[in-house]
């Protein structure tokens, strides 16, 4: 297998075989392990997302293909949970949690309070990619509510002052060392607000 | 079969074992309304138009589904029947842009036969007028997402009887919607195979010849019974003792 | 025009002093017009409502303000601008009995398809962004009535009696609405005259 | 392995922990390591191989402890002592708890959490007997108190007959929330004719407040898989699945280890224990529905499909996972199962009332000075959990009401706190136990607005099949988004009523069904608030904005169009 494909580039499944991207071997191997039943059609997009980021439409033909699945069905399948994203995500994300403790402790002004800062709307990105807004239903850290996450970091007793500065600050950090390529950030908890 | 006697209205009805209630009650010539149901395809239970009271039991069951029981006794028009289905159908029709004035299936439209036959004859609730795009992309076909009421029938039809799948339904709750392949445009999917079932078997002006203009569209459902009574009489496959293609 | 002359036929002789007549009304909100089309199409049975009924206020009559004391009033077209709600609200209080006459009084029908569009970006799409241009803040100054948020049916706005739907409604639907009502029954259509459309 | 083998094990795990004069537990689980409980291990670590300790001091990362909103928990166990637990750890403390406590026996009094808080002697720990004081990760240190010793006791001296049998005489019912009688589930999967038949554990916690079962699952995954195991042995399955909900990747992490730890040893897969019993257990892991909770949509989405549920019959016990008969329960009521077998089914039906036997486990979370997770048994009174085991309202505030059953459940008002909590009682109150969330609200909350956030959930998470749910949960939410934003009328309050009992009564599954309870419990006890809200265009706990007017007003009013005096359009 050729290593050295471009990271940027969609990838692209030619023929059910894929184009060399690495992360397509991800596939293969959870494919192979679930021995390409129908079934694990659900393991395997969790894989794909873990893998690409989000769920890209050529990945959904490829899946598709090699479980032998109509591609309506890979695609009311993956747009029926929260979790998966057909959309590409933003460098930087925060996931607010609107359990009802969090909401009864008032997480909804902290989601006001981004929207305004940042100009974007809950389950979108700003234009400019940098910045994705989440929501999610509960995080089960009810006891350190309001609770959010920041890239991947578990911020408990949250203020909506004390999340704008703190997104504020990350977003500045990500300009000044924007060198190293920031990477699609994969948060360990994640559930992504549909279209 | 086993003969299994119940009781519809207060009136005794008998019927084969694993026949619905929906069945017997219109071989009784009593009328539910019924809008996901379609003969000749699984049933669905989602509209949930054809409830019925079973005794015994405050749970209402969907008849279209519900196999009928020995000894049952069902009520199938009790005052609070027939207000939750008046109220079904104002649901429906505030849910999208149901403008029958402007459809190509005014006059001859389930949904609208169905809301005269109960009388319903306004909407208490908000209109809720999402915005939804109309595929005109395919050669002859169109679907217009404001005038569909997510009863599935074309993804069953396209599924169980067409065989291709084409169709199925993306997201979920109130922003569900049903789409072609990768929820591209109709003319550019692959697996479409043109039949055009999916459009006969529409209930509403959802799914339409193009061409058609207001209240022009005639559909037929012919077809089905044709290609299941040759299903089920086998006309069409092979008889080397193999296996029944269809589900 | 052809129909103009016929309608003043039914005000005039409202004035003659004969046993007690039903005070009719009919209205015209947010709508085409149509339903007053096809009322108009009642054709001779026009003659027989005129000697039960005297028409007090209609877009096809003189009257400037809707009267006081009638008893059934027509309510053709949807409830869009402030102009219609207040009327609405007026109709409501001075009739005993309110008719939702045709689809866009009972449904919103075409004019509510711009529902899904703010008002905002409605009027710049229409207007500003259009070929015509209407002065900014024409509204404001009372020039036009300011639309609604949103185009509502007219039971969404005031409690009504009676539905007639119908895009438009057939002369014989409103002619069984109309005479049940005049006759001071309620209405009943049977299944096809029920149908939206 | 064989029994034999299986109490070598404990004994020589026994064995070594006894070298030990101190073990330094610290919480693992997802709250505390949020509160930053990783580095606490760390510096502890450190500061023990600093002090030259390593061979009698020990740190073992356990799982919840409970009080978790004053985390990170730490609990020290010193030899010949009752044990000590400390909260609100920092690495510096950590470094003084072994300085001072483990080298010289003196607690470093500052962060003891006194144990004879009634948030301690009120509970009764059953299923969350090993939390916090096991490694989840170790199998070892499972099988130390007794793990694995209920199935092969059951193996060994049981029918799968009489195994149903226990459980029935145990009084044990399902803890997800509906509460059926799990012995009478399982004899109904145990007599349905099938050759293969599944094992479901139901792990998709969607309920927001509510982490008992992710706590359970990471805290102690082998009782879950135990309890498994003897469900599979007793209904006759060689398949379970364990259904994770996305949202919890550490359980995910912490099953499969157990799972794999499991299978090395024979104590899950072929033959286990040298019995002629089989039993495997995969993982599928939740993507995001709150559906997928109902046991037929669950079902649905481990056939990697959309979660969307079917009507019922036929019933899972009948024809479940691929047409085989499965039986669904709950995590927690799977963690109930090894303390039954072990310590028999009159000892757990001792405990709870008479409908309603042994402990439940709540998420106690909201306006409480206490919040955490909490196992009590049956019957306790609201006022207990709330006021004893909870502490109270922070800021001397007001109780209000009780939330219990998430998006399905109700509110309770002040009035009932004295009820016992269970299954009959609660319903009857007009919510449901429901999996275990309970979330206090005082003054400051509004009830109109917290019915609109659980219907905008319900909303949110309709799969879309049936009509009434899709449909009629966005209008339920519609008219409470004019109720608290103080443009409804008092004939949006007669219409929501209406649509609250059509939807419940209609609705194809549970989450449809109980979708207006939120709605019906609070219009029972909070009725004032909302026609404060439509007549006197108020909100009495000042949570609703109010800025809109209802459509007839605007008659009276100019019609401010914002947008019109600034150029957005593009």
């Amino acid at each position: 297998m050729p290593p050295t494909p471009t990271k940027e580039r969609t990838p692209r499944a030619e023929k059910g075989h894929p184009s060399g991207d690495p992360r397509f071997q991800l596939i293969d191997r959870t494919l192979k392990r679930l021995q390409y039943q129908q079934d694990a059609l659900i393991e395997v997009l969790h894989t794909a997302q873990e893998a690409f980021g989000f769920l890209a439409e050529d990945l959904l033909i490829y899946i598709a293909r090699q479980l032998k699945l109509p591609l309506s069905w890979v695609y009311g399948v993956a747009t029926f949970y929260h979790f998966f994203s057909l959309k590409p995500q933003g460098e930087h994300n925060c996931i607010v949690c609107m359990g009802t403790a969090c909401y009864v402790k008032r997480a909804a002004e902290i989601v006001a309070a981004l929207q305004a800062e940042f100009g974007v709307e809950a389950g979108h990105t700003t234009p400019d990619g940098k910045f994705t807004l989440l929501t999610a239903r509960c995080l089960g850290s009810c006891g350190l509510a309001p609770v959010l996450v920041l890239d991947g970091e578990v911020l408990a007793r949250e203020t909506p002052e004390s999340t704008v500065s703190k997104v504020r600050a990350r977003l500045a950090g990500a300009a000044a060392t924007n060198g190293h390529g920031a990477s699609v950030a994969q948060p360990a908890l994640q559930e992504v607000e549909a279209v | 079969m086993a003969v299994i006697t119940l009781t519809i209205n207060d009136e005794l009805v008998s019927g084969r074992e694993g026949d619905t209630l929906l069945t017997l009650m219109r071989e009784k010539g009593i009328e539910v309304p019924t809008l996901c149901h379609l003969d000749g395809l699984s049933p669905r239970g989602g509209c949930r138009l054809c409830l019925v009271e079973v005794q015994g039991s405050n749970r209402l069951v969907p008849a279209c589904i519900t196999p009928a029981q020995e000894g049952m006794s069902i009520v199938t028009h009790s005052e609070r029947l027939i207000k939750y289905r008046r109220m079904i159908l104002e649901l429906l029709f505030s849910e999208r842009n149901h403008i029958c004035a402007v459809c190509v299936m005014n006059g001859r439209c389930e949904l609208q036969a169905e809301a005269a036959a109960i009388g319903m004859d306004h909407v208490r609730y908000d209109y809720l007028t999402p915005q939804l795009p109309i595929d005109a992309s395919h050669q002859r076909f169109a679907v217009d997402h404001n005038r569909c009421i997510l009863c599935t029938r074309c993804v069953r039809v396209c599924d169980e009887v067409e065989g291709a799948h084409t169709w199925d339904v993306m997201g979920r709750g109130v922003n569900s919607r049903v789409i072609t392949d990768l929820n591209q445009p109709w003319g550019t999917s692959k697996s479409c195979t043109s039949c055009g079932k999916c459009v006969q078997v529409c209930p509403t002006g959802a799914l339409h010849l193009k061409g058609s203009t207001v209240a022009e569209m005639r559909k037929d459902r012919d077809f089905l019974r044709w290609i299941l009574d040759g299903r089920e009489k086998k006309q069409w496959i092979l008889r080397n003792g193999g296996q029944e293609s269809g589900r | 025009m052809t129909p103009v002359p016929t309608k003043r036929a039914p005000a005039a002789k409202a004035n003659e002093p004969t046993a007690r007549k039903v005070r009719l009304a009919t209205v015209w909100l947010g709508g085409c017009s149509g339903c007053h089309m096809s009322f108009l199409d009642l054709d001779e049975k026009l003659i027989e409502l005129a000697e039960l009924a005297e028409l007090v206020y209609s877009p096809i009559a003189d009257a400037k303000e809707f009267p006081e004391n009638v008893d059934v009033t027509l309510v053709e077209g949807a409830v869009a601008n402030v102009d219609n709600l207040e009327l609405a609200l007026k109709i409501r209080e001075r009739s005993k009995v309110v008719v939702s006459f045709g689809d866009c009084a009972v449904t919103g029908n075409v004019p509510s398809m711009r529902n899904w569009l703010p008002v905002d970006d409605l009027l710049t799409q229409v207007y500003r962004e259009g070929p015509g241009s209407v002065p900014r803040g024409a509204e404001a100054d009372g020039i036009v009535p300011a639309l609604l948020p949103r185009v509502v049916p007219l039971h969404h706005v005031i409690p009504v009696d009676a539905f007639i739907p119908g895009c438009p409604p057939d002369p014989d639907r409103i002619w069984t609405a109309v005479s049940a009502l005049l006759r001071g029954e309620p209405v009943l259509l049977d299944e096809k005259m029920r149908k939206f459309g | 392995m064989n029994r034999v083998e299986l109490q070598a094990i404990a004994q020589r795990e026994l064995d070594q922990r006894q070298s030990y004069r101190c073990r330094l537990l610290c919480c693992a689980s997802t709250p505390c390591i949020s509160s930053g409980g990783t580095a606490v291990q760390k510096a502890m670590e450190e500061a023990i191989k600093a002090n030259g300790l390593n061979a009698e001091v020990v740190t073992v990362a356990t799982g919840c402890m409970g009080p978790c909103s004053r985390g990170p928990m730490v609990t020290v166990q010193v030899q010949g002592q009752p044990d000590v637990i400390y909260e609100r750890v920092t690495p510096e403390v950590a470094e003084q708890i072994v300085a001072r406590h483990a080298v010289a026996g003196e607690p470093v009094a500052d962060h003891v959490m006194p144990s004879n808080l009634p948030f301690f002697t009120k509970q009764t720990k059953v299923v969350l007997s090993n939390s916090g004081l096991i490694d989840p990760e170790r199998l070892e240190d499972y099988i130390a108190v007794g793990g694995y010793s209920a199935l092969a006791h059951v193996l060994r001296e049981m029918t799968p007959e009489e195994v149903c049998a226990e459980i029935s005489k145990s009084g044990l019912r399902g803890r997800g929330g509906a509460g059926y009688p799990t012995g009478l589930k399982w004899d109904l999967v145990r007599k349905a004719p099938g050759e293969r038949k599944y094992v479901v554990a139901n792990g998709d916690e969607g309920d927001p407040g509510a982490y008992m079962d992710r706590t359970l699952m990471e805290s102690d995954p082998h009782r879950v898989l135990e309890g498994m195991a003897i469900a599979g042995y007793a209904v006759g399955a060689t398949q379970g699945f364990i259904y994770v909900r996305g949202e919890y990747p550490i359980a995910a992490k912490r099953l499969e280890k157990a799972i794999r730890a499991a299978e090395r040893r024979g104590l899950l897969g072929s033959r286990i224990l040298e019995s002629t019993f089989n039993f495997r257990i995969d993982i599928r892991i939740g993507a995001g529905a709150f559906v997928c909770g109902e046991e037929t949509a669950l079902m649905a989405s481990i056939m990697g499909r959309r979660g969307q549920p079917v009507p019922r019959p036929p019933y899972p016990a009948q024809s479940g996972l691929w047409g085989c008969p499965t039986l669904i329960n709950n995590v927690e009521t799977f963690g109930c199962i090894v303390p039954i077998i072990q310590k028999g089914a009159s000892w757990f039906a001792s405990m709870g009332t008479a409908k309603s036997k042994g402990t439940k486990i709540f998420a106690l979370a909201g306006k409480v000075n206490n919040t955490g997770l909490i196992e009590v048994p049956m019957g306790i009174t609201l006022r207990e959990i709330v006021f004893d085991i909870g502490d109270g309202i922070p800021g001397g505030r007001k109780f209000k009401a009780a939330q219990t059953g998430g998006p399905s459940g109700g509110c309770i008002p002040a009035e009932h706190l004295d009820t016992p909590v269970d299954y009959e009682s609660l319903r009857a109150l007009g919510s449901i136990m429901g999996s275990g969330g309970l979330i206090v609200m005082d003054d400051q909350s509004c009830m109109p607005d917290v019915a609109k956030f659980f219907m905008e959930f319900c909303m949110d998470e309709s799969c879309g099949k049936c009509v009434p749910c899709r449909v009629g949960t966005v209008q339920m939410y519609r008219i409470l988004q004019r109720i608290t934003n103080g443009s409804a009328t008092l004939r949006d309050l007669e219409i929501l009523e209406e649509l609250c009992e059509m939807v419940r009564d209609t609705s194809l599954c549970g989450l449809g069904q109980s979708a207006p309870n939120p709605v019906l419990s609070t219009l029972r006890y909070f009725r004032e608030e909302y026609l404060q809200h439509i007549q006197e265009h108020r909100c009495p706990a000042g949570v609703c904005q109010m800025t809109e007017v209802p459509i007839i007003e605007l008659v009276h009013r100019p019609i401010a169009r914002a947008a019109a005096a600034s150029p957005v359009a593009s």
